[in-house]
Order: structure tokens, then C-alpha cells, then sequence
């Protein structure tokens, strides 16, 4: 599904990722821990093909890094879903607005969307809600709008970079039962993250960064041994 | 692709933007009224020119002993020739009836026989009025044997036409300066534009909308702002033109063209401008 | 409050909005040219017209019967008048040596007597040359018993007048237009710098800089502006007025002060452009 | 030293704050915990006075919300140390100049500056960094450096408003201890964020807003309770 072979990013003469070889399989779940500058959002960016590495290969379902054209990017995209920290919605529409955005925007029409958008909705639970403010919502709404949107093309795979650092550990909670939800119905899901407590809530496959490489696979069992930091 | 969401999407950027587009569009309003009154200059000083050199007049002296017939068949000539507007015959007698009246003197009291040749006066088109031309073409009539000798206002021609040059050259440069700087401010809107709409973009390249759809709006924007800019600057330049008309200069010359002309440029400058600015700033 | 830091502030203001910097200024150029030329127009229109004015005659004819000590009296009067450039006496005999040459005929032969009055040929100065104070002038003068009838030529001097008026007031309309472009386009720019140095702005604040500290280089980025669009408009100017010299028109007027008017304008309006935008985005 | 007397905030017709009273004393550490949206940043924007209260009073030091005149707000600025989540630091400038910056802002001389940024840089560790570029630095450098500004005006309150939102567990630590060291050199403290883990490792007097007021005192040895959320 997902791989990496030995992939490598430079920038300004500095790695920022070094000889990175990985695997993801379909409907996996890997969390990806490590302190700040280890390279978490710099590896995510590279699946999702925001960045194409300087050296290596990434395989994202038939796309393949090392011979994408620009223009087949948005088609790649369109089968990863990809959620931020800072949810990245559009402020001035409601919630959805903000997700049938995403649909009008690769060229459906207004009738195709209606449908798809209060299917995902309900998915995410905001069904009830769907023509709030974007001001109206919870921090941890948001991120259900966010994921909602990340969900509308039915992709194989779902980014998170940080999606809870902006929400109390209730909120984050919720998040991440969401996420289980999703994962158990087919995706696969990749999410970077500082807040451990998660993984012992919902225990994973776990990748530990540092300085630009995957430094070790932590073993689920082994996860205290993370926490006593 | 979607042309209403399109559409919409583009009438959001106009609003989000909308002081700065404003601002653009005054500015190529006022660009595009300069380049329309060089325009007007450069047409209504090529009139005036013109019809100086209609009063050019070339005459070609006849050689003394040349018969009726062979003026004859020269006229003709002459007449044929393209470049040639008007030919008028002046007889000997002619010739000495024109020198009384400007000089006041009866010359046939003072010398037995006329002195007098006769001539032609030849007035050309003023398309080959150049002083090139002119010498050229003169070259050409002095060869015939029975022209004797072929003179005109060599200076004043050649004065008019060099400043002409000059004028036209400079028109020229500063309408080439002036489509720069039109450019540029539609490049410049744009930049702001996309740069006010970055969050939005960055969401539309995140769920994989096309780089295509995510251009056209730009340029679709950067052609309104030179179709604006052109309609207003016909404007200006209605009102310019009757208030010339009317104070100093009644026979003052409008292109038919004009118009479409500066709505032409203001849309195809738009294109470049939003064109330029949507490869440099919205390309991966 | 430390001037150093403020500049060199204000230099990376300058950096960081280069091209609508660049862009504004050139605008403003333009913009200033224009009211450059509109003045230009404005002073040389007058200019021609006052020497139209200047060959206007008032013609006094006088009473048949005054006598000659009265006329020397009245003369005097006025040549006395500070409203009056020129006057010139014409006699009967005159009068009738003039008809003569005019009309070819000897009114000798047919009348017994000279028929035509004595008159005085009045030329106002043109500062006194508008309809109104030339029907005053008028006016007064037949009040005098000695004059019989005043003529002038009262149809062109009213038409030459109002369309004067009418070309000053749109071209002082356009000239408003311009300035209220010329003060959008810095507002315009300033609130680009602000809204591109937003974050800067955010941490002085954060860190308790004033108010006044945080405004003064935009204020002094807008005068920049208004500064560089003056200097290049009259840059053009120069170039403009030399070439329409050379080839049309050697007699053009360039008033002396044009080039620092223009340059106090720039930095008038780059003064009020730049303040309103200051105050509008950022005050608390 | 700091002190709310029935403060109100409202926005467009909705509550955002609702009758806040509130102490805080010379030198004190105080946590403010609760879900998003409870108004957490809203309290802290009023002490540092980016925003005035539509009813009640904010008083800090000298200054007053209800009478204090914009002009003044700057002098406040000077006496109140803020720091964010996302460092709102230079990123085109080094360590020396961020910092620096704010001292050259309210008018002190090149002079002046510089052994004022010495002192306080060695305060928070970063003396030998000081010429560092903005992207050299790891998210917990950049926390100090956005420390280390605040600090400069030797200010009698730090504000912060989820300064570990973006760190690793161990740099939050390190944050945590910075700010504790700060905190006993007599500059009082107050902080926001969802980090629960931070009061267990240093206890200090914690408020829990919820919906717009000061919903309970949590007592340091309860502790334990909310952080079974
Ligand atoms: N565009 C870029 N140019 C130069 N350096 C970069 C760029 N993007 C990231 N870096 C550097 O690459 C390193 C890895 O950054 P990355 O954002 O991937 O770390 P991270 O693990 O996501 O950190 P965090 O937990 O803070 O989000 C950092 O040192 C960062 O400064
Ligand atoms: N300028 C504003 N206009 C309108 N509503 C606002 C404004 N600022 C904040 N709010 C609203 O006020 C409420 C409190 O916001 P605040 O940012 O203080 O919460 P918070 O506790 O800091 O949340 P978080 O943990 O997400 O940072 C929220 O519902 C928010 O939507
Ligand atoms: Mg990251
Ligand atoms: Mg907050």
C-alpha cells in the first residue's frame, strides 16, 4: 500500500530525514512519536506527495515518487485524507460548507455532493449540526469536521499530523475512538503525535523518530517504558 | 470542470481582494487613457502632416523644344503612375501670366520672348510622401529627356518627416512602457489575490483539486480587470475627445478602432499579467 | 524614540512589499503626469487666450459734435483707467482713410460730408478680460455723455469664455479624480505593508512598543512614495514638455513651479494616503 | 497584583467570560485548565489588556481596564511578559535579534540592549545558541527564546497560553522547570493548557474554567481526579 525505500530528504545541505525504510499495509494503524524536529510532519508530507524526497523512492498506491507528474498529484491525493493540529478549515463557511468544499472543488456536481457530505457527517457524528458557524463549534468538533472532509473521497489511508494538540485530553479522547472507528472499517491510519497517553488508550503499532530516522518499532507491550519520560 | 463553482469561487476573490483590485483597475484605466491619447496624438499629427505634404508640390520644368505631342503622352504618363495624386499642366504662357501676377511685372516689355519653360505640378499620395520616396521619385522623373530640371521643398519635408520619426519613436517607447507597467499591476493584483486566498488554496491542493482548477479563477480575475480597465479608459478618452472637439481643435481625428483597441489591450494585458503571476506563485 | 532602528525598520518594510511599492509608485507617476499635463494644458489654454483677449478692440465711437479739448480730456481719463493696456485715438479723417482702403470706395464722391464719428480703440488688459467686467467696463464708458455707442466682438469673447470654464472644471474634476487615485493607491500599499509585516506588528506589541513607534515608518514609507512619483513624473514631464516643443508647439508655457508643485502634491497625498491607513489598521 | 472584579466578556450577543473573580498574588504559580472554548485565552488576553471587558474590572499593577487609555496599554505591555504556543518569534532573525528586537522597539539603545539579552539568554540556557538561525532550533529551543523575550522587561507576571501545545513530552518538562525556576526568582506565573501531567509534575494552585467562569479551585492533592479523564 504505503512504501518507503530508503528514502532521504535534504534541504539546505542538512537531512532532515536519512535512509527511511517503511511499510505501511491496507487498514493498518501506526503512530509515529518522537521530539520536536525528528521528522514526523517531513515523513507524512512526503505520503501525501507534498514533498518529493531527494533521494529514494515512495510508493503511495500506483503513484510512485520517483516518476509522478505535477499534474497527477490531485488525483493521489484525492485517495489519501490528510488532517492538521490547527484542523485548517475554511472560518467563514459552516460545517457543510466545509466539507462538501472539497468535493466541489475536484469537479462533482451540487447533487452528488449533498448525499456523500450528510453520509460522512453522520459517520463523524455531526449530522445534527451541519449548518453551524464555524466560531459555533468545539475545538474537538472541528477536528470531526476536519476528519469528515479528510473522509469524503473515501480514501485508503488517513493522515493526522498532531490532530489533538489543540484539545483537552476529553476532546482527544473522543478524536481518537473516532479514528479507531474509522480504522476498523477499513482505513488504514498514520498519525504523528506528543501525547502518549494516547497509545495507551488505543495500543499500536508505534514508530519512534529522532534526528531524521525511524530509530525503533516500540513494542506495544513496551509502551510504559515510553511514558516515564 | 465546474463553471458556476468556478464563477463563485471568482466573485469571492474579487471581494477579498477587492480595494486592491479597485485600485488596478483605476490604474490601468489611467494607463490604458495615456496609451489612447498617444494614440489619438500620433493619428491626428500624421493628419496634419499629411496634409502638408498634399500641398508638397513637385515641378518638373520641361526641356525648351519638347512638341505638344511627346507633353502629351508624358502627362499621361505621370498620371498612371500610382504614386501620383494630381497633375497639373502649366504652358509657357501660363507660366508667364503666373509671374506677372506675383511679381507685378510685365516681363514681355522688357525681354522679346518668353523665358519661361513650361511644367508639370505633380502632388503625390501622401502614403509616398517619405522624403525617401519623394527622392526617389524624382530620381526617376529627372531621367526622362524631356524634363529639364525637377524641383521642391526638399527641407521642409525632410524637417517634418524626421521630427515626425522622433515623435513617433517616443510614442512608441512610452506605450511600450506603459504596457509594462499595466502588466506589472495586474501581476502584482493577482499576487495579492492568491497571497489573501492562500489558506484556501492550500486546502484545495490538500483534497486534490487540479492545478487547472485551482488557476482559472486568477486568470478569469486578471481578464476582468483589463476588460474594466479598457471600458473605463474608452470612457475618459469619449469625454477627452469631445471636450478637444469642442474647445481648441474641431477637426480633431478618432480612430473607429480605438476602442476595441484599448479593450483589446486591456484584455490581452490582463492575461499575460494574471498569466505570469498564477505560474509564479500558484505552480507546485 | 530611536531614529536608526526606526529606518532600518522601515528599509525591511521596503523589501518586503518591493513590487506593490514599485507598482504604486509608478502609478502615481502616471497619475501625476497627468495632473502635470492637465496644468500644462490649463496655463498654455490661458496663455492662447489671452493673446486672443489681447486682439480684442473695444471700439468707443464718440458724439458727433465734441470737441477736441473733451476728447483730450477723455483720452487721458482713459489711459488712466488700470483696467486698460492700450488706447488709440481715431480721428473722422481717419475713420473715412480707413473705409476707403476697406471697402474700395471713395465715399467722397457720393456725400457731401464725412459721415463717420471719431472714435478711440480701447485694448483691456487680459486679467480684465472676462465677459463680465468687459460688459462693466462697457457699461460705464457709455455712460459718458461724450460717447455715442460701444462696440466689441461680445459673441467670441462669451464663447471663448465658457468653454475656458468649462475645460477648467473638468480638467480641476480630473484633477480630483487623480488625487483621490493618487491617495488610494499609497492607502492601498501601507495596508498591503501592514497586513504583510502583521506578525512583526503582533510581537511589538506584544512586547509594549507605542503606538506612535509602530505607525511612524509606514508614515514615512507613504512620503517615500509620494516623493519617488513625483521626482519620475517630473522626469516625464521634462521629457513630454522638451518633445512637444520641439515638434508642435515652441511657444508651450512650462510654469517654473510645476515640478515642485507636483513634487508637494506626492508628498501631500503620500502624507493623508499613508495616515488613513495607519489609522484604520493600526489602532487598537 | 492582579485582581477581577465581576468581569464580563461578551462577543456578538454570546457570553464568552461571565462574572470572573479572581486573584492573583505576587509571585504565585497558577494552572488554568478546561475544555476548548472554556475562555482560557480570553481571561489571559484581558490581564495583558488586548481586550477590555464589557463589564466588571481587570486591575493589574497600577493599571485599571476601566479607565486606562490606549496610550498606556504599551507601559502595561512592558510590565507583563506573554508567551504562545506557536513562539510568535522572528523567523528571519537569530536568537540575539529576537529577543533583542523587543528591547529595541520600546526605544532602548544598541548599548543598553545588549547586556540586558546576555543575562536574560543565560537565564534560560540559550547564551551559547545565541547566534543561531530561527530554523536551527528544536520547538523547545524556540520556547526558550520566546521566554527569554518575555523575561527581558524583568515583567512581575509571565502569561502563558499552552506554551507545550507543540512539545515533545521532555521539552515540555524542561519548559515546566524553566518556568518553576523563574516562578521562585519571584515573577509570578500563569498558565494555560491542556497538559495535565505538567501540574502532577510541579502542583501549584490549578482553576478549571468551563463555559465562561471559573467553575472550581481544584485542590493540589485532588489532582489525581481530573486527570482520569
Ligand atoms: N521546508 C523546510 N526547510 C528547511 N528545513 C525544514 C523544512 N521543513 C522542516 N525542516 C526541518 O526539518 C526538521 C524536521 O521537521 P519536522 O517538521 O518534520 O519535525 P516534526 O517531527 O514534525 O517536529 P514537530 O514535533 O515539532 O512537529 C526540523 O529540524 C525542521 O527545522
Ligand atoms: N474574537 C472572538 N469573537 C467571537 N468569539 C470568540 C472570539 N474569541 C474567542 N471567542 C469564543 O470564545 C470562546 C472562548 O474562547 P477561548 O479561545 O478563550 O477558549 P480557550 O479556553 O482558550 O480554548 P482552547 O483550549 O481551544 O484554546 C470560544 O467559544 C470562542 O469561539
Ligand atoms: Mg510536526
Ligand atoms: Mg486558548
Amino acid at each position: 500500500m504505503i512504501e518507503f525505500f530508503n528514502v532521504s530528504v535534504k534541504s539546505k545541505n542538512r537531512l532532515i530525514l536519512r535512509e527511511i525504510n517503511l511499510k505501511i499495509r491496507k487498514g493498518e494503524f501506526v503512530y509515529l512519536i518522537g521530539k520536536t524536529g525528528a521528522g514526523k510532519t517531513t515523513l507524512l508530507r512526503l505520503i501525501y506527495m507534498d514533498l518529493i524526497p531527494t533521494a529514494g523512492n515512495v510508493l503511495v498506491d500506483k503513484f510512485s515518487s520517483s516518476n509522478i507528474r505535477k499534474r497527477e498529484i490531485p488525483y493521489l491525493r484525492r485517495k489519501v485524507g490528510v488532517i492538521f493540529q490547527d484542523f485548517k478549515l475554511l472560518p467563514d463557511r459552516n460545517v457543510y460548507e466545509n466539507v462538501a468544499f472539497s468535493l466541489r472543488v475536484i469537479g462533482k456536481s451540487r447533487r452528488e455532493v449533498k448525499s456523500r457530505v450528510l453520509s460522512v457527517l453522520t459517520q463523524v457524528g455531526l449530522n445534527h449540526k451541519r449548518y453551524h458557524k464555524y466560531h459555533m463549534l468545539s475545538g474537538g468538533e472541528k477536528q470531526r469536521v476536519a476528519i469528515a472532509r479528510a473522509l469524503i473521497n473515501e480514501p485508503f489511508i488517513l493522515l493526522a499530523d498532531e490532530p489533538t494538540g489543540n484539545l483537552d485530553p476529553e476532546a482527544s479522547k473522543d478524536i481518537l475512538n473516532l479514528l479507531e472507528k474509522i480504522n476498523k472499517s477499513g482505513t488504514a491510519v498514520c498519525m504523528a503525535t506528543h501525547n502518549y497517553k494516547l497509545i495507551t488508550w488505543a495500543p499500536h503499532r508505534t514508530l519512534l523518530m529522532e534526528d531524521g530516522f525511524i530509530k525503533q518499532e516500540i513494542d506495544p507491550d513496551n509502551l510504559n517504558q515510553i511514558l516515564e519520560l | 470542470m465546474n463553471i458556476l463553482f468556478t464563477l463563485k469561487e471568482g466573485m469571492i476573490n474579487l471581494k477579498r481582494a477587492r480595494l486592491s483590485a479597485v485600485v488596478s483597475i483605476l490604474s490601468i484605466s489611467l494607463a490604458l487613457s495615456l496609451i489612447g491619447i498617444s494614440l489619438l496624438a500620433g493619428e491626428n499629427l500624421r493628419d496634419i502632416f499629411d496634409r502638408v505634404y498634399q500641398q508638397v508640390e513637385i515641378e518638373v520644368f520641361l526641356q525648351p523644344g519638347v512638341n505638344a505631342g511627346k507633353i502629351k503622352q508624358l502627362r499621361k504618363k505621370l498620371a498612371r503612375d500610382t504614386r501620383v495624386t494630381k497633375v497639373i499642366y502649366i504652358s509657357r504662357e501660363k507660366a508667364l501670366e503666373e509671374f506677372q501676377k506675383n511679381f507685378g511685372e510685365d516681363l514681355s516689355t522688357i525681354i522679346e520672348e518668353n523665358p519661361l519653360p513650361a511644367s508639370f505640378r505633380i502632388i503625390l499620395d501622401p502614403a509616398n510622401a517619405s522624403p525617401k520616396l519623394i527622392e526617389k521619385f524624382v530620381a526617376q522623373i529627372s531621367q526622362y529627356p524631356e524634363v529639364q530640371e525637377v524641383l521642391y521643398q526638399k527641407e521642409i519635408i525632410n524637417f517634418l518627416h524626421k521630427y515626425f520619426r522622433i515623435a513617433a519613436i517616443a510614442a512608441s517607447l512610452f506605450a511600450l512602457l506603459l504596457f509594462v507597467v499595466i502588466t506589472i499591476l495586474i501581476f502584482n493584483t493577482i499576487r495579492l489575490t492568491i497571497h489573501s486566498r492562500r489558506d484556501i488554496i492550500q486546502i484545495m491542493r490538500l483534497v486534490g483539486a487540479t492545478n487547472w482548477f485551482i488557476k482559472s479563477p486568477f486568470l478569469i480575475e486578471g481578464m476582468i480587470q483589463g476588460i474594466a480597465g479598457g471600458i473605463i479608459a474608452s470612457g475618459i478618452l469619449y469625454l477627452f475627445t469631445n471636450l478637444v472637439r469642442d474647445i481648441i481643435f474641431p477637426r480633431l481625428l478618432v480612430p473607429d478602432y480605438m476602442n476595441w483597441f484599448l479593450l483589446g489591450i486591456g484584455i490581452f494585458l490582463g492575461w499575460i499579467g494574471s498569466y505570469i503571476s498564477v505560474n509564479r506563485y500558484l505552480d507546485y
